[in-house]
């Protein structure tokens, strides 16, 4: 039994798709589905070094590297909008961000 | 591998380099200077973009590429850099107003305007999923920050908070497909990407669909768009000008190129999912925006509905229909910047209104203001003789020439229930009693709204350069 | 085998964890798990050759970006119990959708090879004489070095941002002011004064008059 | 021919006198004057100057003439303008149409004078280049352009229920036209180009031709208007001003008839045969139709509405007959039609500025204080029922001897609409004008003035003209007639050999 | 010459209409109501002063007497009344004296004359001319027309003394001279029908001249409707015409017509006969203009005009155009036997039709207008059976004492103060004596005493009858003979009742009768004028019209057939038929109405059905109006509330509009603003596509 290509990709898709599922289903807290984002994107990454390694091509590894650079921004932005929101709201409960709709 | 490093060509990056230099020098003068540097920040940062555009306009019209291949410029990424410069940089100029209040002085604000602007320009000439990641995130970065920059505005920072989740997930499910892209083809450039998938696959076919699932995310194509309204409503009102105007600019032409050059081996698949985004987006937006009262959020599902349009044009898959879509898209910044100067002039003592109810009359109060703005709405519906008869008309023949009459006959019933909405806000100005006069216009959207409108207006007097260029650009892509 | 063995390890923690993470009704339990899919993830970079990007997902996620949700998860000291009255009435349409996707991902990269095509066309071969580290260094500032610096401006974006968003200059607060220190003079501030011996200081204030 | 272009000065002057109007920057009342006058000199002297196409004009030759061709759009679209014995009459009509609206809007429109009159100018130049255009995209933009002058004439200046009726008029030719829009694009693809007389002599596929065939039809059927798709036109002429509703019924409902022989019979001649008898059905379906709801209409415009739609019914019949006859009798009926209903909203609304009220039942009895304008209306009631010695005879009857000859059904059931059309018309005459004067409201309503009687005053005499001597039109179209009947018959006689060139035209 | 004799009158009319029109714009100057500035001398009381005259006494609370006139000695109306009345007049009296030169000369002399004026209509092959046809047929009518007219504008001078609107009074009536002169010198079928409307629209102008009275203004709509009943098949008849032979003009269609003969033309879903089925067609056109039964219905509602206008219009030229239709295109009637048949049909059906409802009607001027209708019948009678010469004969004759008759009723009505009833009449005969003689001489005219002219024609048409059948060309024949022959003696029955009631036995009406003068001079000297037309009118031209020089006279103008021959050989029995019924008739009415009056009123109580069916003129108009008015009422209706309303806008635009708005309503709602709704859509999106992949098998 040799761990091929398609186990990790498998791996990589099931945490995609639970990522996709925290940001959905989730109704209780906006941080939840940030963390949700950083699931997807190491399912991404996941995918990239996996690939870049069964390619034998390096270049799906500075693709993952730069992912994690921009994840990393991502995530300090978003935690800044979600603090001001917090500022304003006094709530982070995904149901509470409903000012606007129609 | 050789020690010897070459260095690659700067001079096609000129724009992009000018504009990250001279935001870093905008963000060093806004931090010795504080916030009383915003007003002086944002002029600079209009004469960079400025300049930025006449170095894209100077630029030689052969295609270059350079860093590697990842980034090409050539008449294609021109015309959408110089359409992404004049929309950014009119967002700027309109901002004058929005910034001069005490509280909302912030130098950052146009500083994220330029470095957005310059990940849009790298979106533009994005050569492979690498580059088109990294330009896309820092337009995005930059835009769910300037959402939210109202900060103490609760819709604003909803507005923010939404255009940020929603965009982190688009930004996954587009990494997503790059993964699965880069698996199948074994090539992250679109060249390669081009070779590796003439073989297909159903992984390819995947990547695909979650790729453009994050593109349509950015140009706001129904079922992608549903932060659009209320991300239009919440951002201040100049923000929203700049968000319906340059992003998607710059996101139709990264889709443009993607579909064109990566995948024009595929084009069955890609044609379908964008057949459909498009009569999605044409319906929705058409019949959405019957239901509103914001003018902002009409505005928004205007603006869907337009991208719906104009990925009529990328359907057909052919030189016309890229031409059709530039064009589409050069028109439809015009009208969009013209009808935002007006929504921004939307002021009374008591502060801005945002209403189309409080527009109720302008031909009266207003009679210039009005007929401008009345013929921009008749051009956004596609009334002849108006420029946006035109951007209609080129996507229509491309699509009809391509084959897809069903694509255009429901495009052009979907146009005339659009028709309606517009003829609403027309209504407003014309026939109803005129409501409280709003506040003179500032003299920057004044200049705004004249020069869209005379461009709206008189744009089928001579319809060539415009028309020229865009067969020129969308030729270079082919 | 061991190599399997460690990948099902790996692979089974972190789908777990995944799962806590947002199963978890502690947001504060959710980042610990998200740490700890973190971790077990960069095992299994480690397993397919990646060590660099293994390590750097330990400094850079766990040390850092974990860290930060940590911070403000406490910092906007969120009524937990508030936060309890998650509905999952959308959970059975949406975990259809959600199942049907995962159920064709899974067909479709279950079986993923590599066409044969497809090698033809690689780009940057992996390097054999080198560490991973090295390789990805010798290409990050030369080769990609364009992509190297659009990074750095999305950490500047990220940067700014966060700044604009969230500083607050409160007012009736004394800062520091950096620059009005270093520009003082030690004339302006210090006088320096002769004190003869069985002079009162108040004469030498007169004098100094 | 012209050494200067007398064909775009025709159709752009109006453009430039709306030009100088908005310019207008003084007072109120002398921007109203000021504004007056200049629509008024503008609209002269463009009729002038489209008189000197008639003046020079070849009638002999089906040819188009005064052709002007420039570059315009990138690639084929060219800016092509000129006229043929089809298109000449049309002009003049809108030319000489305006002034008269022009002077009869003189006084009731006092509310923003001045963007009235911008709309009417810009209108005129939109008509004119309908009609002047030899390129279909041109056509199409001013066809379609057309539409926001006059849907800002029916909202702001129009009665009570006008924002139903502009959005209905708007929305409804809209959808017909961009149907249109569609084939025209098809049309462009499968012909390489937009340039009419190249697009009347290429030899369309089947397919292509039914499709197109019916996507013009959708436009021009909703704005001719033919029934069903007729509802649109009694609100918005019930709800326009009176020089909207003049300009309404006698130019732009000539549009759809004028497409129809433009379009529909010289480049889908097998659709058009193919599709003849559905025509057929709806117009005299139309004819009967709509005379007998005319027949128990309350409102004064609601009923020359109606009668309007069936007048129009005669036109789409003669047409589609596809002989001289029929389509010479069409050309004739429409601008007849355009003078004698034009006429009639102008009647119309010479009592609506008095009275504020379009009401038949508030009338009666006019004539006891109006007696000149009894006379006139009683003239335009005569021709609008086809009496013969006024204009309304000549086209009835051509298109209904046309019709004979090709159905004998259709022309019998179209010959109802003489008896019904006469029915209503004297009806209304009889309950406005005829009678008691009881009313206490109109005791003290009086007669036409001296500005009105000058815009009748034309009118009268070209109704009873073309009436008995209906020659000048007849002669003006006759060569361009028969070229079109000769052509439309050959392309139906010779057996079509490239019937399968392309699929299916659905997608 | 001819051009002179058509155009005079259009110049009377342009000229008296010019009056009319200036006059009554003095009087009503022009402009939009100024608030405040009320002309108070125009107020809304002055309208009475140009009331007119009122024909009905029970209108008068409506118009107000004439007495009022005087209050405003110089009334605008009455402006420029005298000129008008001078110069139509006399442009009508010359025009009359040019016809009769005509007549000499063409009918005596032989020469015919086409006058081409213009081009009316060129398109394609349809050419067609304005012309001016004079042959004996127009020269005939020419002499009718323009005698009756200018003798009708005289009389009208004395008639319409009293009435505000004279100028368009005689306005109207040279419009309508000039319409029939047109009519009778066409050259081709437009301009006959060109003539055709123009008569038809002086007809409705004149009917509804007092505009004031509903009844009038309803007459006049109802005869210009029922006419277009009939122009609708005249109108099909042209094009039809037009199908077989590609012309419209005369001489073109008459020379093809032997060899169309027994060709078929398809004709709705039919293949037809194209002669019986253009005759039909055409005659329909004629049946409308001269009220012939099924289109009878608008003559006697016609009577609600001025008197002098139902002389002119419906008594001696309008309703007789369809029979001069007929006798003009006799060479297509002649090789169509059906369409004679049925004209034989329909005259002889109206002929005695018409005499039956005569007989119980009590209003002076319907009495006469049904013994016109009747007549009528016998001219096509005639013209049925191939005798059209004779047609035109009676037509010739009728126009004079028909004429007569109605101008001596207008005067007995000014006499009586515009009563019309003859039971409120009575004992005349002694106050107007001069009127009662003429009215006694266009009676014996009408009933056919001998030596009349009534007399020459009326035989010469029941004899043609008889002799039509007897040579069996027409099947037709014998039912017209029949029908002709009870109808002589119903004429003379309710001709003589007319007389007895109106001017022998006991005045009815006190007031009036005591007030009742002879009318003056202008109304007199036309009755004698035409009373001696009745006598004169038939021996001289007997001859000419029916007897051995009809083909020398007529010549090519219309069909001179064997049967005029024919008819001079029928049993003296026959002849002497009319004559009996005559007397009959006459003795009756005598024991009726001077005997014993007792009788009539007894009868009527015995078959009240049979008298009411009469009375209600067998309900025609009921039966109309259930049939044809109120269906098209209530589908005008229908259509226009169901059908445009709920159906057409239902479906169509409003429907539509409001489905867009369910539906946006609906899409707006997806717009919930949770977070988790977006992100699912977003997902949904992805699914469905990457579903679509999958299960498209990868297109």
């Amino acid at each position: 039994m040799t761990i091929g290509l398609g186990h990790y990709l498998s791996v990589a898709a099931i945490l995609f798709t639970i990522g996709i599922f925290g940001i959905f289903l989730n109704r209780k807290n906006v941080i939840i589905i940030l963390m949700s984002v950083e699931l997807i994107l190491l399912a991404v990454n996941i995918n990239m070094v996996a690939f870049s390694t069964h390619l034998g091509d390096l270049v799906g590894q500075v693709f993952a590297l730069i992912v994690l650079t921009v994840a990393a921004a991502e995530a300090a932005i978003g935690l800044a909008i979600l603090v001001v929101f917090f500022r304003n709201r006094g709530s982070i409960a995904v149901e509470d961000i409903n000012i606007m709709k129609g | 591998m050789t020690n010897a490093v070459e260095l690659p060509l700067l001079y096609p990056a000129m724009p992009e380099i000018v504009l990250a230099v001279g935001a870093m020098v905008l963000v060093l003068i806004g931090a010795f200077r504080g916030d009383r540097s915003t007003g002086a920040v944002g002029g600079f940062a209009v004469m960079l973009l400025i300049a930025a555009g006449v170095l894209v306009a100077l630029m030689p019209s052969e295609t270059v590429t350079t860093f590697g291949g990842s980034f090409v410029v050539d008449s294609f990424a021109r015309f959408f850099k110089l359409l992404v410069l004049i929309g950014s940089a009119t967002a700027v100029l309109m901002s004058t107003d929005f910034l001069s209040t005490e509280d909302r002085r912030k130098f950052e604000y146009p500083v994220l305007i330029v470095l957005s602007t310059t990940g849009m320009l790298m979106l533009v000439s994005a050569a492979d999923l690498i580059a088109l990641y990294l330009g896309l995130e820092l337009m995005s970065l930059a835009l769910y920050v300037v959402a939210a920059i109202d900060r103490d505005r609760i819709k604003s920072t909803e507005a923010g908070l939404k255009y940020f989740v929603l965009g982190a997930l688009s930004s996954g499910m587009l990494l997503y497909g790059a993964s699965l892209i880069y698996g199948s083809t074994g090539s992250v450039t679109f060249a390669g990407i081009a070779q590796g998938a003439a073989a297909g696959g159903v992984g390819l076919t995947f990547g695909l669909v979650f790729l453009l699932a994050g593109l349509c995310f950015k140009i706001s194509a129904v079922p992608f768009h549903m932060w659009t309204p209320d991300v239009y409503e919440g951002a201040p009102t100049p923000i929203t000008a700049f968000f319906a105007a340059a992003p998607k600019v710059a996101a139709i032409a990264v889709f443009v190129r993607v579909t064109m050059t990566a995948f024009p081996t595929v084009g069955p698949q890609w044609q379908q999912i964008v057949v459909f985004v498009s009569i999605a987006s044409m319906a929705l937006g058409s019949f959405a925006a019957i239901g509103q009262t914001n003018i902002k959020r009409l505005m928004a599902y205007s603006s869907i509905g337009h991208v719906g349009f104009a990925l009529v044009g990328l359907a057909a898959g052919t030189v016309e229909g890229v031409q059709g879509v530039m064009i589409y898209m050069a028109i439809y910044l015009a009208m969009t910047l013209g009808t935002f100067a007006v929504i921004i002039a939307m002021k009374r003592e008591e502060g801005p209104v945002e209403e189309i109810a409080d527009l109720a009359g302008l031909a009266r109060t207003k009679p210039g203001v009005a007929f401008v703005l009345g013929m921009m709405l008749f051009s956004l519906a596609g009334i002849p003789p108006l420029a946006g008869f035109f951007a209609k008309f080129y996507v229509f023949l491309a699509a009809v020439n391509a084959g897809l009459y069903v694509l255009a006959v429901i495009g052009v019933v979907t146009s005339v229930v659009g028709a309606y909405y517009y003829l609403a806000i027309v209504k407003v100005m014309y026939f109803d009693e005129p409501a409280p006069a709003l506040s003179p216009m500032r003299g920057e959207l004044g200049l705004v709204l004249a020069v869209t409108g005379l461009f709206v207006i008189l744009f089928f007097v001579y319809p060539a350069p415009l028309v020229n260029a865009a067969a020129a650009a969308a030729k270079s892509l082919f | 085998m061991i190599p399997a063995l460690f990948f099902y390890l790996f692979a089974g923690i972190c789908v777990a964890s995944a799962l806590m993470v947002i199963a978890s009704r502690n947001p504060v339990h959710s980042v610990l798990f998200l740490i700890l899919a973190f971790v077990n993830a960069s095992g299994l970079f480690v397993l397919m050759g990646a060590e660099f990007l293994a390590l750097i997902l330990v400094v850079v996620y766990v040390g850092a970006v974990a860290v930060l949700f940590l911070f403000v998860v406490m910092m906007l000291d969120v009524d937990f119990v508030q936060l309890r009255r998650g509905s999952l009435q959308y959970l059975p349409v949406g975990g259809l959708v959600g199942l049907v996707l995962l159920v064709e991902l899974l067909l479709v990269v279950g079986a993923w090879a590599i066409g044969p095509g497809v090698q033809k066309t690689v780009a940057l071969p992996i390097p054999t004489d080198m560490s991973n580290a090295e390789a990805l260094g010798r290409v990050l500032y030369t080769r990609y070095v364009y992509f190297f610096q659009a990074a750095g401006l999305v950490l500047l974006v990220a940067m700014i941002g966060a700044i604009v968003l969230t500083l607050r200059h409160k007012p009736n607060v004394r800062r520091q002011v950096i620059s009005d220190q270093l520009a003082r003079r030690k004339e302006d501030i210090i006088e320096l004064k002769t004190m003869r011996p069985g002079q009162g200081v108040a004469e030498v204030q007169g004098e100094s008059r | 021919m012209a050494s200067w272009p007398v064909l775009s000065v025709t159709t752009f002057l109006p453009a430039f006198g709306a030009l100088l109007i908005m310019m207008l920057r003084q007072e109120d009342e002398a921007v109203k004057r000021n504004a007056r006058w200049i629509a008024l000199w503008t609209t002269i002297i463009t009729f002038a100057v489209s008189m000197v196409m008639v003046w020079r004009f070849d009638s002999g030759s089906p040819e188009f003439q005064f052709v002007e061709r420039q570059p315009w759009l990138a690639g084929t679209i060219t800016y092509h303008m000129g006229v043929d014995g089809i298109s000449l009459p049309f002009v003049i009509l809108t030319t000489a149409l305006m002034p008269l609206c022009i002077l009869a809007s003189w006084k009731p429109i006092q509310r923003r004078v001045k963007e009235y009159m911008v709309a009417f100018l810009v209108l005129e130049t939109m008509m004119v280049g309908t009609f002047a255009a030899l390129d279909v995209v041109v056509f199409y933009l001013f066809f379609e352009g057309g539409l926001i002058p006059m849907f800002l004439i029916i909202g702001v200046w129009g009665g009570p229920r006008r924002v139903y009726a502009s959005f209905k008029f708007f929305l409804y030719t809209l959808l017909g036209s961009v149907l249109m829009l569609i084939a025209i694009l098809a049309m462009y693809g499968e012909a390489g180009t937009t340039d009419i007389p190249t697009l009347m002599a290429h030899d369309f596929p089947r397919t292509l031709q039914t499709w197109a065939w019916l996507a013009f039809f959708a436009s021009f059927a909703v704005k001719m208007p033919m029934w069903p798709v007729h509802t649109w036109l009694p609100d918005a002429h019930v709800e326009a001003p009176t020089a909207g509703s003049v300009i309404l019924a006698a130019v732009l409902l000539k549009m759809g008839g004028y497409g129809f022989l433009r379009f529909s019979l010289p480049m889908f001649p097998d659709a058009s045969e193919y599709f003849a008898p559905m025509v057929f059905v709806l117009s005299v379906v139309a004819i009967v139709y709509t005379s007998l709801v005319a027949l128990m209409q309350e409102d004064v415009k609601k009923l020359i509405a109606y009668s309007s739609v069936a007048h129009m019914g005669f036109v789409t019949m003669g047409i589609f007959t596809g002989n001289t006859q029929g389509v010479a009798g069409s050309v004739f009926q429409m601008i007849s039609h355009g003078i004698v209903s034009g006429a009639l909203f102008l009647c119309v609304g010479v009592i609506y500025d008095r009275m504020h009220t379009r009401e038949i039942a508030a009338y009666g009895g006019l004539v006891n204080r109006m007696p000149v304008y009894a006379a006139i209306f009683m003239l335009f009631t005569l021709a609008n029922v086809g009496l013969p010695g006024t204009s309304g005879f000549v086209g009835e009857f051509l298109t209904l001897m046309g019709a004979f000859r090709v159905n004998t059904w259709v022309a019998t059931i179209a010959c109802l609409g003489v008896i019904l059309s006469a029915c209503y018309a004297l009806w209304l005459y009889r309950k406005v004008v005829f009678g008691a004067l009881e009313k206490p409201s109109l005791a003290a309503i009086r007669d036409v003035e001296l500005r009105e009687i000058v815009v009748f005053a034309p009118l009268i005499v070209l109704t009873i003209w073309f009436g008995v001597y209906p020659k000048p039109v007849l002669d003006m179209s006759a060569a361009s007639v028969s070229a079109l009947v000769q052509s439309y018959n050959e392309a139906l006689g010779t057996p079509k050999t490239a019937a399968l060139g392309r699929p299916s035209a659905a997608e | 010459m001819y051009q002179a004799i058509v155009f005079l009158p259009l110049l009377g009319f342009l000229i008296a209409a010019a009056i009319a029109i200036v006059g009554a714009r003095a009087q009503h100057p022009g402009g939009y109501p100024e608030p405040g500035a009320e002309d108070h001398a125009h107020g809304p009381v002055d309208e009475s002063r140009h009331g007119a005259p009122s024909p009905h006494g029970d209108h008068a609370a409506v118009h107000v007497s004439h007495d009022e006139h005087d209050h405003h000695a110089a009334e605008p109306a009455a402006w420029g009344s005298r000129p008008a009345e001078v110069v139509t007049t006399t442009l009508l009296f010359v025009s009359m004296a040019l016809s009769w030169i005509a007549f000499a000369r063409v009918g005596f002399g032989g020469l015919e004359v086409r006058e081409a004026i213009a081009p009316f209509i060129f398109s394609g092959e349809l050419k067609v001319d304005w012309a001016l046809r004079v042959d004996t047929l127009t020269a005939v009518m020419l002499v009718v027309v323009t005698t009756v007219s200018a003798l009708v504008h005289l009389y009208s001078i004395g008639y319409m003394v009293d009435d505000p609107g004279r100028p368009r009074f005689f306005a109207y009536l040279s419009l309508f001279t000039f319409a029939m002169l047109m009519l009778v010198t066409a050259d081709n079928l437009v301009q006959l029908f060109f003539g055709w409307e123009g008569v038809g629209l002086a007809s409705y102008l004149l009917i509804g001249f007092w505009y004031k009275k509903p009844s009038a203004n309803a007459a006049a709509i109802k005869a210009f409707v029922v006419n277009r009943v009939g122009d609708f098949g005249f109108l099909l008849g042209i094009f039809a015409v037009f199908v077989v032979t590609a012309a419209v003009d005369f001489d073109t269609i008459f020379a093809q017509a032997p060899a169309l003969a027994g060709k078929p033309i398809p004709f709705l879903s039919w293949e037809v006969d194209a002669l019986t089925v253009i005759c039909l067609l055409l005659f329909m056109g004629a049946m409308g203009k001269s009220a012939q039964f099924l289109l009878h219905t608008w003559l006697p509602d016609a009577m609600e005009g001025p008197t002098p206008v139902s002389a002119l219009i419906h008594a001696a030229t309008m309703v007789t155009a369809g029979v001069f239709m007929v006798a003009r295109l006799s060479p297509l009637f002649e090789l169509a036997p059906t369409a004679l048949a049925v004209v034989t049909f329909v005259g002889a059906t109206t002929a005695l039709f018409a005499a039956t409802v005569g007989l119980v009607q009590n209003d002076i001027k319907r009495i006469v207008a049904y013994s016109t209708c009747s007549q009528l019948g016998y001219m096509f009678v005639a013209m049925g059976v191939g005798a059209y010469s004779v047609g035109m004969y009676h037509l010739f004759t009728h126009a004079f004492f028909k004429a007569l008759l109605f101008l001596g009723s207008g005067s007995v009505i000014v006499a009586m103060h515009h009563e019309q009833d003859i039971r409120m009449m009575g004992g005349l005969s002694r106050k107007i004596p001069f009127t009662y003689a003429m009215m006694l001489v266009g009676t014996l005219a009408l009933t056919g005493f001998p030596l009349t002219a009534g007399y020459f024609s009326k035989d010469a048409i029941i004899e043609a009858a008889f002799a039509s059948d007897h040579a069996g060309h027409n099947p037709m024949a014998f039912y017209g003979f029949v029908c002709t022959v009870a109808a002589a003696a119903l004429t003379s029955f309710y001709s003589w009742r007319l007389v007895f009631k109106t001017f022998h036995g006991q005045p009815h009406d006190r007031h009036h009768y005591d007030h009742a003068h002879e009318s003056p001079l202008p109304m007199l000297i036309p009755l004698g004028v035409l009373a001696a037309g009745s006598i004169l009118a038939g021996l001289p031209f007997y001859d000419a019209f029916a007897g051995n020089s009809v083909a020398a006279f007529f010549r090519g103008s219309l069909s001179v057939t064997g049967i005029l021959e024919e008819m001079h050989h029928v049993p003296a029995m026959i002849a002497y038929l009319p004559t009996v019924m005559m007397v009959a008739g006459f003795a009756v009415a005598w024991v009726f109405y001077i005997k014993s009056p007792g009788i009539p009123r007894a009868l009527a109580r015995t078959f009240k059905p049979v008298y009411l069916f009469l009375l209600n003129k067998w309900y025609f108009d009921e039966l109309y109006d259930r049939i044809f008015v109120r269906p098209a009422m209530w589908l005008g209706r229908a259509l226009w509330k169901g059908g445009d309303g709920r159906l057409i806008d239902g479906l169509g635009p409003d429907g539509v509009s409001a489905r867009v708005l369910d539906v946006t309503r609906n899409v707006v709602r997806l717009q919930t603003g949770y977070l988790y709704h977006y992100a699912f859509a977003m997902l949904i999106g992805v699914a469905a596509l990457a579903t679509w992949f999958i299960l498209g098998g990868l297109r």
